[in-house]
């Protein structure tokens, strides 16, 4: 994604808006790419004791760089334990874990997630990797973000598979079918803006626009109705110093911010 | 019970049928097992079996014994694609597989998708047994490992993924809530690549498990390959760093850089140049043979393949990439 | 549901409950967690909770602690006695405990059964509240360490041990055969005594972990004493022997040679002597109050009862005596 | 037990007999005293591929002397793996245990085991220590071999409380318990002889008689029946080489074999 005129690009914005959800003393599973990003931004800015947890063992690392994997060697550099994916996952399931993230092919309202298959699972159109750690942080983790495109073939009214549970077909199902308690969808960062769930209802609403985005442009790459609150606030642009953290110490290679 | 996954059960033993196998087969003996790769897969690997792999994604994979099996054209091979990406993408590209239960399959992280064991699956060359999640797999070769039938787990549930498992779920008698039951898996045998082991198979892993203790413990037949064979005595010294006790193991292979072209954690990092040339030729079926035939059928051995990739100069390359001495350079950051 | 025991169920929460605790209880702010040991049982050893202690028999537990909590004088503990030797034979033998759940107590090994805690029991001072094996209760430590309501065990089944467990028998779905179901044991707090930790908590051992790795996450609450507190880029430097990860920790207490009378791995063996005099003194309700008022009440910390046990002459000795230098000597021995 | 005629003890008789029992290239878990000697008495000579595992988490040591505790730094000087009990408990589990011993205050005709409690369990006349690892050890492992003391109070019709199951009430009831198949108690020795179980009605039977021992004694020493075959043969006495290990390399300072 190009940088825009405000001197930033969308996964700028992205990566700032994601990391700023992280609150300090608490934790965070992450995987590659722009949630590692999120995070170390966090930890650097406003959550300096956010802990970092790689699902594969990895736990609390100083990271000298941007992991390409989870289980990478940079995942447990000069980490506080290199451990097994049973500790990890026990520790999410335990109530360790406050935040995880995801990516998404395609969500619905209630932000259930398919990341295996896109038409029929017999026979499937294109074939997805399946759930990897998604199912475990989406149900375990007590906030799961997710981050992924906007568009209305993602954004659906069905989605083809749900390999990871959102709020299921609505409030208390999660319970119902047995997940934690109090757990469930977040956020959604897109491309477009940032979304959260109703109280009530556990509907997908929207809750700020990226600058220069409009609710009409929201409202056309959803498939499904969105809540649509009356006042919409425009998601805060990055600051100097977060770009600055970003570009020169984060990811000064440009692996992931400088990818299309 | 009150739901069933409709799944294939796979790799599932009655835990007491198990405990009869191990009795007859596995034995307390100290003796040397050293063999090259290529008995060692001859002897272990059977047409059919159910497989699985250490590591994860693209680190401390067994590749060299990966392309090994290759080489032997092994054939209706069942994947426990718990996070299997570069293992089992060439595992369905080659043939080799035709069935797989999949946690995390079909893609390589950063990198994209597995072009070929897409195709594989969705032209129905191979057939997906199961679906899970990697806590879920992972707890399933615990419940092995452990002996048990099952394992409670507070995860798939409400899913599709749950519903093409073969997990069951019913009512905990303690909280009267639903919880999942993942069933054992037991795969027929499982390769580990490790940091270093004696001759009996008395192995040390630096860095994450993963879910390497589980694993060598949930399978029945266990080929390990290592980096370097240690003398005794050095396992002997620090018993608390002993993560595999000689008696799982049955073979015990000596395969330096053997996890190439994936990440060996504290000796040498991924080599994207090589696992680039592999996504871009897996493309098409052809491409798919032209880099078989090259890197696999094509070369006597796994230091003949070391050679092809490029020999000493890339080994170095990758030793300082691992210790953060030169930048890391890879196709996929050029898009 | 098949059978069920009727033990009393104790330390169980609802795993939902646990999380929601966890959450607005624990945090991972790395800060300096040192305190004395007086502060550290005033803060998190209350009266009424339910505690359970490290190591195995006399093998790594944590007697420094045990003694402040006589100390302290705290009541109507509830003791997790999984292998309890010394640690529960003295809180019972001191008035401190009033409940225990019993896999092993009651006895100190080769030396002989434990006059004070029998007495205790025998006289209904102290209510056995449930009854385990060893392997039980480490997997009722290891359903809590994985948030879950309970582990499927192949043990127990068919015996008293279990009727007087708070353990169910269901039919397992996969198998269709009996399995026993373990209840979660989440202690309220636990101390741990351990070979070296930074000032936030991380925290290494060295050689057998027993139950351990388990407790550390099962339990609420806490407490580490160390032999020795080391740099934080120590534990960093080899991140894969952290056995306690410092979010788990409360409260570091510096106590070196912490587990005496008891035998710290690699350092220092069991003093045989203390022990022998504590088994000795222990036949009587007055060589109990002899004991404690010399040993614990008497002394105002653990330095000066190093000293009163016999100072660095008899610490020289026990460190010759694990390095194998100088031959045992032991009053039980004698006999 | 002092020394008799023949040159040798009854607990060196008991350590041998003992030893005797553990087949080559299998695993035994031991307790303190008498098992982990008759375990290095078979390693040193007809066994030396025998595995030791302590319940602890000590597997395959190199015993530098006895030690005094399961979890004592003897249990895994130079051994194969110093690990957790759950990793060892979970290896009897899974059957990869062969041989459990068990010491016992009251045992019944079926091989069921009382260490908990004489008397009533909530008045108790002596309370004992428990299970231990004895429940572990008597349900999972293949074989177990009890070692005891013989009299009519140890050997009786029905223990006080089943700490550890041997066959329960008869053949089959350990399987529809849940326990696994094809286990249960293998040998009993005491200081009178050693007895096995009928295969058919899993009741406790007679193998063999130390030297100078009658069936007399053992029966005036048994409060239930017991199953006499018409012909028993006599314990082989300890040879000159396993009296040698014993006294020399495995127990010199007289630690277990020369207590009381």
């Amino acid at each position: 994604m190009e940088r825009d005129k405000g001197g930033f690009s969308t996964i700028e914005l992205m990566a700032c808006a994601a990391s700023k959800m992280l609150k300090d003393n608490r934790s965070v599973l992450v995987g590659t790419g722009l949630p590692i990003i999120a995070a170390s931004l966090a930890q650097k800015t406003h959550a300096p004791h956010l802990l970092i947890i790689f699902e594969a063992g990895g736990v609390g690392p100083q990271l000298p760089t941007l992991p390409i994997s989870v289980g990478d060697s940079r995942t447990f550099y000069k980490a506080v334990m290199a451990t097994s994916m049973n500790y990890v996952m026990s520790f999410l399931q335990a109530g360790y874990a406050d935040y995880g993230f995801l990516g998404a092919a395609q969500i619905d309202m209630y932000g259930n997630i398919n990341t295996t298959v896109i038409g029929d699972i017999d026979k499937p159109k294109v074939r997805l990797p399946g759930s990897g750690g998604a199912n475990d942080a989406g149900s375990l983790a007590w906030k799961t973000i997710i981050i992924m495109r906007q568009d209305k073939k993602r954004f659906v009214k069905k989605v083809d598979f749900i390999t990871t549970p959102g709020y299921l077909t609505g409030p208390g199902e999660r319970e119902k079918a047995g997940l934690p308690e109090d757990t469930g969808p977040y956020r959604v960062i897109t491309q477009l803006g940032v979304m959260g769930f109703d109280e009530e209802t556990k509907r997908m609403k929207l809750l700020s626009l990226h600058p220069g985005v409009t609710v009409k442009e929201v409202v056309e790459n959803t498939s499904f109705e969105l809540i649509i609150p009356e006042k919409i606030p425009q998601t805060p642009s990055p600051t100097e110093k977060e770009l600055k953290v970003l570009r020169e110490e984060i990811d000064p290679a440009g692996i992931v911010l400088k990818r299309k | 019970m009150v739901e069933e996954g409709e799944g294939e059960l796979l790799a599932w033993h009655d835990p007491d049928e198990h405990r009869k196998w191990v009795e007859r087969n596995k034995f307390r003996t100290l003796k040397d097992k050293r063999m090259d790769l290529r008995e060692a897969v001859k002897r272990y690997v059977k047409n059919g079996c159910y497989i699985a792999f250490g590591g994860f994604g693209h680190v401390r994979v067994p590749m060299a014994a990966v392309y090994e099996i290759i080489r032997q054209k092994k054939k209706d091979l069942i994947v426990g694609g718990k996070t299997g990406v570069h293992d089992t993408d060439l595992l369905m590209a080659s043939g080799c597989a035709s069935k797989v239960e999949v946690a995390y399959c079909f893609g390589h992280e950063l990198r994209g998708l597995s072009p070929a064991s897409r195709r594989a699956v969705e032209k129905g060359k191979v057939k997906v047994a199961s679906e899970w999640s990697n806590a879920a797999f992972q707890w399933r070769l615990e419940a092995a490992a452990l002996g048990l039938p099952f394992m409670p787990v507070r995860v798939l549930l409400g899913t599709d993924t749950f519903k093409r498992s073969s997990s069951k779920v019913v009512k905990d008698p303690f909280s009267g809530k639903r919880i999942c039951l993942v069933p054992a898996c037991y795969p027929d045998v499982a390769i580990l690549h490790v940091h270093r082991c004696d001759i009996y198979g008395n192995s040390q892993i630096d860095g994450i498990l993963v879910m390497d203790f589980e694993l060598a413990r949930a399978a029945r037949r266990l080929i390990v390959t290592t980096e370097e064979i240690v003398e005794e005595e050095e396992i002997r010294k620090r018993p608390d760093r002993t993560v595999i006790p000689f008696f799982l193991v049955d073979a015990v292979v000596e395969v330096p850089y053997g996890s190439h072209p994936c990440h060996m954690p504290y000796l040498y990092y991924f080599d994207e140049e090589h696992i680039g040339e592999w996504l871009k030729l897996s493309k098409t079926d052809e491409g798919v043979e032209q880099y078989l035939d090259k890197y696999v059928y094509g070369v006597k051995d796994f230091v003949e393949y070391l050679n092809l990739v490029g020999g000493v100069k890339k080994l170095n390359y990758l030793k300082k990439l691992e210790k953060l001495q030169v930048r890391l350079e890879a196709p996929w950051m050029e898009r």
